[in-house]
């Protein structure tokens, strides 16, 4: 029964690091340069949540002051995920383009199709 | 419960080669998330990621997607080292987040050190009551001047990639030597 | 797509909107969710759907490239910009507070120019990197 | 005067960042190119007035927009940094009169503004990453210098570039997101952002919560070690080396590198070293294997290998793996030697990627055998690939000498002969691959590709040879390295909480 109660107390942090496992099996075991990414970016959000979930306090509102208002949920996590939110899509957009130039180069965007010509040279 | 759900839908993007839906699972995901942030009342946060995630990132995506015509096939690629590295991660952080505080408590080291000067202070030193954008405008200002940057550089960047040359041709051209710079 | 008379006058009608809320969404910041970043989104949503519906050289003609270059790197000297005030008055780097004469007015404008920094820098940047992959399309 | 002096540590960052973002608006290369230099020469100045200060009255603390840490973010400067910030600054001022040249060649016209504005950014986020006290702070920073090294990547000539710029941005996304994981959970256990602040905080926080505060570690080790390119961590940077544009290389190799290996320092000495015993964390453990495997088989993949430049990024990853190695050591000898490895390495990786972009600048061509007798055609050139390739092997007299010196004394002091005959031992493999090199420039006929080449014009051929004399000059005079090296090792192992037995 504990086991259960720490598991769900804990529900959060689960699912948070189901979603880094997938992101991050994404990037390693696909080839596709575009599904790649799309797995860096899944790992990337994950991390959203392992800042922002212990920040809530149960019975606390978002941080917007308000004088009728006493317990408000942490701002600071929120403050650092924005600011991972825009790093995460600058990177994306950047590897995007990287991948297109790559494309129009090889004509493709599956790495093992790329490493296989490189072999031939 | 929404996490679950969150759970579901990053699997399918795990199963799934069609490109064009992996994308519009992104999208589904990114709204999903951002439900999950409300809830959590990181609100800023929620509507920044819908409108990154489902917003520009979809675009972005379907662009790239345009430009390459690329379909993901099955490769024969082996699975089991990378499934070894990815569980292995998340075995240690399993480990690692068994003893942290439960969700939901005021009691934590984070709710405790920095946060409550913000939460008692912020109005009277900013007269700015959104907190988050005291905290992201002024007290870490830096931090948002990095970041502001960061969209700079990358913006810069893609039109450094991107301008100019007309696309060189897939195939039939010979590939430069060894060490670049013929 | 060109011909189709009632989603160019919806867009048409959609657009102002779009940037009104974008403004909102700017300076509600200081009371509500939003700022310069999700603004900027938004801002340049609009240009974008405007792009995707009439063409983007009439896009181009509107909001031209060349401006839009420039306005990439202008949010971020308008931000650096304000926190190189603070230096000449012989604070820190950054600290608003030499912006009015009492240091929390002048902090609350120095997060008005900021955030307005961000907007442009991030407003221009999307629609940058929209006009560098459709151009590359052709 | 005062109020500038005050001013320091925010401008060393400041001064770059405004720098990039100015050279953005500007459309002509060579007018970038002087902007980007003047820029560049003014921050071995301001780092160089900080390590005065620093070494006469100790660290400072800068508060950005005037918000005292923890609450805003602080830049604090102690000898470390002030001294990385000198070697970062330093040698890029040196390298940017070779940079106009090189990039002119190497770069379109109408992008070679824009690549110093990307250049600048990237100096920004290294000095940034250097100088800041504030965990996510370095992260942004390390975003900004990462963003902008794909960049600069990716704008090689040859398509393979495109190719090493995209796995280094897979390789290094991953790196800074398990920082960010390791820094969240320091932060969801100490409540704070601050290093400083999270140090006096941790101790209690390993009472409460021992596994995260232990796991943080190995995500902040595993995340920095990406980027330090640690073997078997490595396999990202042999390809970017080889085919970014040369200056690239040679700004890469000499600074970024280094710089992962300062924040490896700050977070193991200064955050955990000074909250728990580092002796009894696994920090050593891990580190002996993996600095010995690189020293050896990274060593041994350069003397099979036809790109120089390639050759020259394993060996780059041999290097780091002693600088790692006398990290793991934890003494005064063998910390010293780690310093002051980090500051020799990246006079002479530099000098030597600038001596071989010469030769692509003159030759075309960097292949080991299409490079017969280039030591008669380019002598001036060849002379200094030659006299840094003996600095990396440690001959004496030289400044890599001095590091080895130091690191096997720190083995000996450690009681691990062993290591110390290793490190001997690997130091012959650079023997075998610069020899290598000897034999084909000098006692080969000359080959066809370089019959015509000759030594670069003189802006080019003075940075290569003033950091070749550097790489020699700091194994005779070694106040200013070694020295310095040698107080910032007494730092930072005085202020170490060690176990029961001190």
């Amino acid at each position: 029964m504990d086991g259960l109660k720490n598991f769900i107390e804990h529900y959060n942090y689960v699912a948070t690091i189901v979603l880094m496992v997938a992101g991050l099996y994404i990037v390693i075991a696909r080839g596709n340069m575009i599904k790649k990414l799309i797995g860096l970016s899944l790992f990337q959000t994950s991390v959203y949540l392992l800042y922002i979930a212990p920040g809530k306090i149960i019975g606390g509102t978002p941080p917007v002051l308000d004088p009728k208002i006493t317990v408000y949920s942490n701002p600071l996590p929120h403050v650092l995920i924005l600011t991972a939110i825009v790093v995460g899509i600058a990177t994306i957009a950047l590897g995007l383009a990287i991948v297109t130039r790559i494309n129009e180069a090889y004509g493709t965007i599956e790495e093992d199709e790329i490493f296989a010509r490189e072999e031939q040279e | 419960m929404l996490l679950t759900l969150l759970v579901t839908v990053t699997l399918a993007i795990v199963r799934m080669r069609n490109l064009f839906g992996v994308i519009a699972l992104t999208g589904v995901y990114s709204f999903l998330m951002a439900s999950v942030l409300i809830v959590y009342d990181a609100v800023d946060v929620a509507m920044t990621e819908a409108a990154v995630g489902a917003g520009v990132s979809t675009v972005l995506l379907l662009a790239a997607l345009h430009l390459t015509k690329a379909r993901e096939y099955p490769q024969p690629r082996p699975a089991a080292i990378p499934l070894i590295v990815a569980v292995g991660v998340g075995v240690a952080l399993v480990w690692a987040t068994y003893d942290l505080p439960a969700f939901g408590l005021a009691e934590t080291p984070i709710n405790q050190h920095v946060a409550p000067y913000y939460i008692q202070n912020a109005i009277k030193d900013t007269m700015v009551g959104n907190l988050v954008s005291a905290i992201l405008a002024d007290y870490r200002g830096y931090d948002t001047l990095g970041e502001t940057t960061v969209v700079f550089t990358a913006g810069i960047g893609v039109l450094l990639l991107l301008k100019g040359r007309a696309p060189r041709r897939t195939s039939g051209t010979a590939p430069p030597t060894d060490g670049g710079a013929a | 797509m060109r011909r189709d008379l009632i989603l160019r006058i919806g867009v048409k009608l959609i657009i102002p909107f779009m940037m009104l809320f974008a403004l909102y969404v700017q300076l509600h910041g200081d009371y509500g969710p939003g700022g310069g970043f999700q603004a900027g989104v938004i801002m340049a949503g609009a240009v974008i759907v405007y792009a995707l519906i009439f063409g983007i050289e009439e896009a181009q003609r509107v909001v031209p490239r060349r401006l839009v270059e420039m306005l990439v790197p202008l949010g971020v000297l308008i931000y650096a910009g304000t926190g190189v005030i603070g230096l000449l008055h012989g604070q820190n780097f950054l600290d608003y507070s030499v912006l009015a004469a009492d240091a929390a007015h002048g902090r609350e404008r120095g997060i008005l120019l900021v955030e307005a920094g961000v907007l442009v820098t991030v407003s221009s940047t999307m629609i940058a990197l929209f006009y560098a992959f459709s151009e590359r399309g052709r | 005067m005062s109020a500038i002096s005050a001013q320091l540590p925010g401008l060393q960052v400041v001064v770059p960042l405004l720098g990039a973002i100015i050279a953005a608006f500007i459309r002509r290369g060579t007018l970038a190119w002087a902007w980007a230099t003047l820029i560049t020469a003014a921050t071995p100045v301001m780092a160089f007035a900080l390590l005065v200060q620093v070494w006469a009255n100790g660290p400072i603390s800068y508060h950005l927009g005037g918000w005292p840490p923890p609450i805003g973010i602080e830049y604090r400067v102690d000898l470390l940094n002030a001294f990385v910030l000198m070697l970062v600054s330093l040698v890029s001022a040196i390298m940017m009169p070779y940079a106009r040249r090189s990039v002119a060649h190497e770069i379109d016209g109408d992008k070679q503004a824009w690549f110093y504005c990307m250049y600048l950014l990237c100096l920004t986020g290294l000095l940034g990453i250097t100088i800041t006290g504030d965990a996510f702070n370095a992260f942004v920073f390390l975003e900004i210098s990462s963003l902008s090294s794909y960049v600069l990547i990716a704008m090689g000539r040859d398509r393979r570039a495109l190719v090493a710029s995209y796995q280094y941005l897979i390789v290094g996304t991953i790196g800074a997101t398990f920082y960010v994981v390791g820094v969240g959970l320091l932060y969801l256990v100490t409540g704070s952002l601050n290093f400083a602040d999270i140090a006096t905080r941790l101790a209690d926080a390993n009472v409460m919560f021992p596994r995260p505060v232990l796991a943080a570690l190995a995500f902040l080790f595993v995340g920095i070690s990406l980027k330090l390119a640690l073997f078997p961590l490595h396999v990202w940077l042999p390809n970017a080396y080889a085919y970014a544009p040369s200056f690239a290389t040679a700004f890469l190799a000499a600074t970024a590198t280094k710089v992962a290996i300062y924040l490896f320092l700050r977070i193991g000495f200064s955050v955990y070293g000074v909250a728990l015993d580092i002796k009894a964390l696994p920090i050593s453990a891990v580190l002996y294997p993996l600095s010995v495997a690189a020293m050896f088989i990274a060593s041994i993949l350069a003397v099979y290998e036809q790109n120089l430049k390639r050759m020259l990024a394993y060996s780059s990853v041999a290097q780091i793996g002693y600088i790692t190695l006398g990290i793991a050591l934890m003494n005064q000898a063998g910390l010293t030697g780690a310093i002051v490895h980090l500051f020799n390495h990246a006079l002479i990786k530099g000098g030597l990627f600038l001596a071989l972009g010469a030769v692509v600048y003159r030759a075309g061509t960097i292949k080991l055998d299409d490079l017969g007798g280039v030591g008669r055609t380019m002598p001036l050139t060849l002379a200094a690939f030659v006299l840094a390739g003996m600095s990396l092997m440690g001959v004496p007299g030289t400044a890599g000498f001095i590091s080895k010196y130091y690191l096997v004394v720190g083995a000996f002091d450690a009681g691990l002969w062993p290591v110390a005959f290793l490190i001997v031992a690997s130091s012959l493999i650079a023997l075998v691959y610069i020899g290598r090199v000897v034999e084909i420039a000098y006692f080969r006929p000359v080959s066809e590709a370089v019959a015509h080449a000759k030594d670069p014009p003189l802006m080019m051929l003075v940075p290569i040879l003033v950091l070749t004399i550097a790489s020699i000059y700091f194994g005779i005079d070694t106040e200013l390295s070694a020295g310095v090296a040698n107080r910032i090792a007494e730092g930072l192992i005085g202020a170490l909480k060690l176990g029961e037995a001190h």
